[in-house]
């Protein structure tokens, strides 16, 4: 199989959706002339042309609410958002009209639109700019959110995603799209809603989704180490939510963390937390645990921002924890 | 303009608008009976704007998209008023299976996409609509209407000018009834002329009697006429005014009654109907017998309506994706 | 003591701080001439004139923002949102610059500023305008969230959110505007921060905030003749988060449930619901149940928007599986 | 104008522009060396913007908000080139404490109210400033500026029309920069000339030299002036030229070398070092002179900031709350 970048892996989705589908379109900042502020969309423009792969002004609200008008008239729009950060000025169109638009219409209408870009920290960038905001979205119903954590999933997931007819939140990272992984040459889907054990254990499950899985193997390796077992279930997609999957590798294991980098409170990772602690509660023989960002904003300072966020250190304190485990 | 429109058209245009305000008459009627509740918000008045405006459309091209005060434009483009009034009383049998209500009229198959309760909000999405029609290569044009409170949102700006960028045949219709909820335009306009804002996007902007059907009918048949060929969005300002309060619960303290009466003279139905006794295409008891039919088919919604039932607790769960 | 409605406790709170302090301004759409969308600032503009009583333009982002930086400036502006629904249209300004300009100057600047308005379901407004949104901003570090659920704790809470030194989002309710209770004559403040036991019981703790808070109190009420002792912990304000208090109910009656009336996921309810897992693991005879909104958009009917919303029938059902009784 | 200006308020204007580029040519060289890291947004090429309408101002009453693009605007408010080049290295001696980083200048004393890294976000927020001048009758007013790029969202549009009706003293400046990111200006505006979109508002606009200080400098005192007198808002589309990439990573391929090469041979720097020397203020030498002051300050920023501890790690937790 071939080595590719995560970057690579979500241009090649687009491009495949693209060429099998003229009512994939793409829009946002930057993406057409400059190849996408990350370069994910490098090569489009020139292979689709400037009808295709549209760049727009910096008008998230505006061009947010074009991409839901589009899906609404019959096209699939894929549309970036440079980052997360910026699509908080295009909130309302994602809550009020794409997640809405299917149940006022009492169904008679359907948003196949999908809203992409890179979500959480990446380095030095301060308040504004690393915020892991999945949970804006996730809280509401007529979302679907996805969030894969390796090229390959990257890949088939959001070519699910595009042929998926409801409205999509698609969180990459700007950390991810340099790291590699095997994809396969022809075509494949990832259904949305189903969770992957990315490492099989019998200690204590890991929960876990988008850039933090990779904290996850290292720390899972690090403990193999000292004897710990851990089990790692990479959910993928947050809605749906194969909770499933999570319970049985739970109910297995009996010890969990849910790990994540976006703010603790009232969090995908909290949720997820709660449901274990109720659905596997004959099973659990420890509290589940969550290891999250701090919860403050951003600091500048690079130490300070290491810090605020999860770490395999951090993993692997809290894993000896539910454990009971001096560390 | 003499013989420039058929008896024909014109006892459309006035069918119409009289099916608005009958429509609307009931509906209040309904609404102090409890059978229709929260937000109602009557166009009575306002007639002539969607009237006019959706008669230059061809709804197998064209598009319809508006806020909340929407049951007019659903009706022109052809909703059945059953389906409507179902709606409002949240029948499984009205047009969004009694989802939606008053604020989410919606007719895929008429090109209506909504209906929108946020101000502003169905702004960017017309433009939207507008992108796959030029993207498509369709001759088709979008009408975008929002209110005189709505253009003061960043939505609108943004809207306009990715319109122009991206010739768009998008026509932006800012029904301008004088009011938004309790305020006068003019407390919280920069500008009192809205047209003039279309300077700022490098749009024809226009102003245009909104109590006059015709005038409605002709300014926007233009721009149609314009944007099918040469897509680009067009901008009016539609000087209007509504009879009612906001919502039903609005007792509309803040005019005064002089105001009303004074604009009431200018009656949008009464002004068509003066046009066609003139033209001699209609008299008394042709009006009447519009009238009496249109009367007839809003009490057919009402029992429609009364007669339909219930959607079932487990549609809650439905429709919430596709 | 005087009985007075919640709508007049929020308006003695504002008058009382406007007459206090001259930097407390009161802006949104129809707060001043047309006395508050629900009447809230009902005889203001009379008293205090239109340089501190100001109506707005349909412009949430922008009044939103002028909110921050007039608080940045060294007024204490309060902002009403019609609803909570349309300050979503103002969310950037609220998460980048309410809830980081402090930080991000490393502590020189500070944000009093309020924003208030209904925030939840009232009757018949369908999917647009039925949201309980506070976990938006519940989750965001820098904010301050605060829900009462009477009267008093409304007056007493509003007087101390305005004399905050940081952005605090304040959730009052549509429905609970005419909902009547004692309040004090004199000045009062309750500090955020503090939950309240507002009934004491013994068999099973339900933690809430807001308008559920009524919920409660009548399934208590029922549920009391059935030979079951509930206590009742009102959280009043989500963010900081009195967590103490809830242990302290959940370890004493060692069964817990969570009441609100948003989305469940990832909601403030199945944050507080993870906490008690983890916190009162070793005390917990049963999961901890959460009773929330049904997970779909608001639909118009009647019949379905109530079966959506949390009910007296469904806690009282849900209390008694947490007890392990048939219902 | 002969005589207009005394050679100490050039000497100051010059010192100014001059301190912004070896600043930043410092930090550019630091960044290159990995001591600052994350975005560095560099304003040579238009030092003669802020150095020019700061230059207007009085701050003990008057107020400055600005983008990301904010190491100038700090500068000429009289932040320290120590505390400024420490934020940069993320330094517990820095403006924020290390906190903000390049983008989050502030300077709550000199009234240099941020800094802020969304495009646009800034702007309701400056509003809300010449909010609180006029609700105290103060005669401030705040300068509000932004990029080419950050006219096209929906914050601008509200602003100007908030500032409109409650006639705040607001100076809003646009710094068009021909580019936003990769993207020429023109591509994204439905106009050309950003001037005209203050008619939408009822707002002088105005464009401007932003490359000749004196010019910049004029035009805002006179809108200064008019604003303390009778509080109101006032729009200028100010033209100039960023000489560097975005950002450090960007290789700004989207321009011609020939491009850059024009818009150098307007240096602002040079265009004021010429007027002087015609006026007879200065030479090479006394150029020479302050240009060494300037650089030794700026080495000696440097030298602070590598000195300066970083911050504790219990720093996290501080500044969260007041
Ligand atoms: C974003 C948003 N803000 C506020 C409201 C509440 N609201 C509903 S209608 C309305 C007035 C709108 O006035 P206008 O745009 O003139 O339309 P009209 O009602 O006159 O048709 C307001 C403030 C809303 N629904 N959405
Ligand atoms: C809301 C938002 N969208 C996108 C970005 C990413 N971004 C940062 S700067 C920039 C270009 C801004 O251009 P302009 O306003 O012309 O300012 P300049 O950089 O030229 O000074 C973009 C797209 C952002 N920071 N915020
Ligand atoms: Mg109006
Ligand atoms: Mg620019």
């Amino acid at each position: 199989m071939a080595i590719i970048t995560f970057r690579d892996a979500i241009r090649e989705a687009i491009d495949e959706e693209m060429e099998r589908d003229d009512s994939v379109i793409l829009l946002g900042e930057e993406v057409a002339q400059y190849n996408g502020a990350y370069k994910v969309s490098r090569g489009l423009l020139d292979k689709y042309g400037a009808a295709r792969v549209i760049d727009t002004p910096i008008s998230e609200e505006g061009f947010t609410g074009v991409g839901v008008g589009a899906a609404l008239a019959g096209l699939r729009p894929i549309v970036e958002w440079m980052t997360f950060n910026f699509s908080l000025m295009a909130y309302d169109q994602v809550v009020s009209n794409a997640a809405k638009s299917r149940y006022m219409s009492g169904g008679q209408l359907k948003v196949p639109v999908v809203f992409r870009g890179p979500n959480g920290p990446a380095e030095y960038l301060a308040a504004q700019h690393s915020q892991a905001l999945e949970v804006i979205y996730a809280h509401i119903p007529g979302l679907k959110v996805v969030a894969p954590g390796t090229p390959y999933d990257a890949k088939g997931l959001l070519k699910s995603s595009i042929r998926d007819d409801n409205p999509v939140i698609f969180l990459e990272s700007e950390m991810m799209y340099a790291w590699k992984g095997e994809v396969p040459a022809g075509e494949y889907l990832i259904p949305l809603g189903e969770a992957d054990i990315k490492r099989e254990g019998s200690d204590v499950t890991i929960v876990t989704f988008s850039k933090p899985l990779k904290l996850a193997r290292e720390a899972a390796g690090e403990l193999e180490k000292e004897g710990i077992s851990v089990e790692i279930v990479d959910v993928r997609s947050i809605r749906p939510l194969d909770e499933e999957t999570i319970y049985t590798s739970v109910r297995k294991t009996n010890r969990c963390l849910v790990l994540e980098e976006s703010w603790p409170f009232a969090s995908v990772g909290s949720h997820i937390a709660w449901l274990i602690s109720k659905n596997c509660f004959d099973y659990l023989d420890a509290p589940v645990e969550l290891v999250s960002m701090e919860d403050v904003p951003m600091p500048y300072n690079h130490r300070l921002e290491l810090a605020v966020q999860p770490s395999v250190e951090k993993v692997k304190e809290v894993c000896k924890r539910v454990l009971y485990k001096e560390s | 303009m003499p013989g420039k429109y058929s008896k024909k058209f014109l006892e459309k245009l006035l069918r119409d608008m009289l099916l608005i305000r009958r429509f609307e008459e009931k509906a209040a009627q309904m609404y102090g009976l409890r059978k229709i509740g929260g937000f109602l918000h009557l166009y009575i008045g306002q007639e002539a704007v969607a009237t006019g405006s959706i008669a230059a459309l061809d709804l197998q091209k064209d598009y319809v998209l508006t806020g909340y005060r929407d049951h007019a434009h659903a009706l022109v483009c052809g909703m059945d008023p059953k389906v409507a009034m179902a709606e409002l009383y949240g029948k499984l049998t009205g047009c969004s299976k009694g989802k939606g209500g008053s604020m989410h009229f919606y007719d895929a198959e008429k090109h209506m996409l909504g209906g929108n309760g946020i101000v502003g909000s169905q702004i960017p999405v017309a433009t939207g609509v507008g992108l796959k029609i030029r993207y498509r290569r369709e001759d088709g044009v979008v009408l975008c209407y929002f209110g005189d409170g709505a253009i003061h949102q960043g939505s609108f700006h943004e809207s306009l000018n990715l319109a122009k960028i991206w010739k768009l045949p998008v026509i932006y219709i800012c029904e301008n009834n004088q009011y938004g909820m309790g305020t006068d335009f003019r407390r919280v306009s920069a500008v009192e002329d809205f047209s003039v804002m279309a300077t700022g996007y490098g749009i024809p902007g226009k102003q245009v009697d909104g109590m006059d059907v015709l005038e409605v009918y002709e300014s926007i048949s233009r721009a149609v006429a314009k944007a099918r060929k040469e897509p680009s969005p067009f901008f009016f300002e539609v000087k209007t005014y509504r009879y009612k309060g906001h919502s039903m619960s609005d007792p509309a303290k803040y005019r005064t009654k002089e105001e009303l009466e004074a604009h009431k003279k200018q009656d949008p139905i009464l002004i068509l109907k003066g046009y066609m006794e003139e033209k001699g295409f209609t008299d008394e008891a042709g009006f009447k017998k519009i009238d009496d039919e249109v009367r007839k088919e809003v009490i057919e919604a009402v029992d429609f309506s009364e007669n339909s039932p219930e959607p079932e607790e487990e549609a809650l769960y439905e429709d919430v994706y596709a």
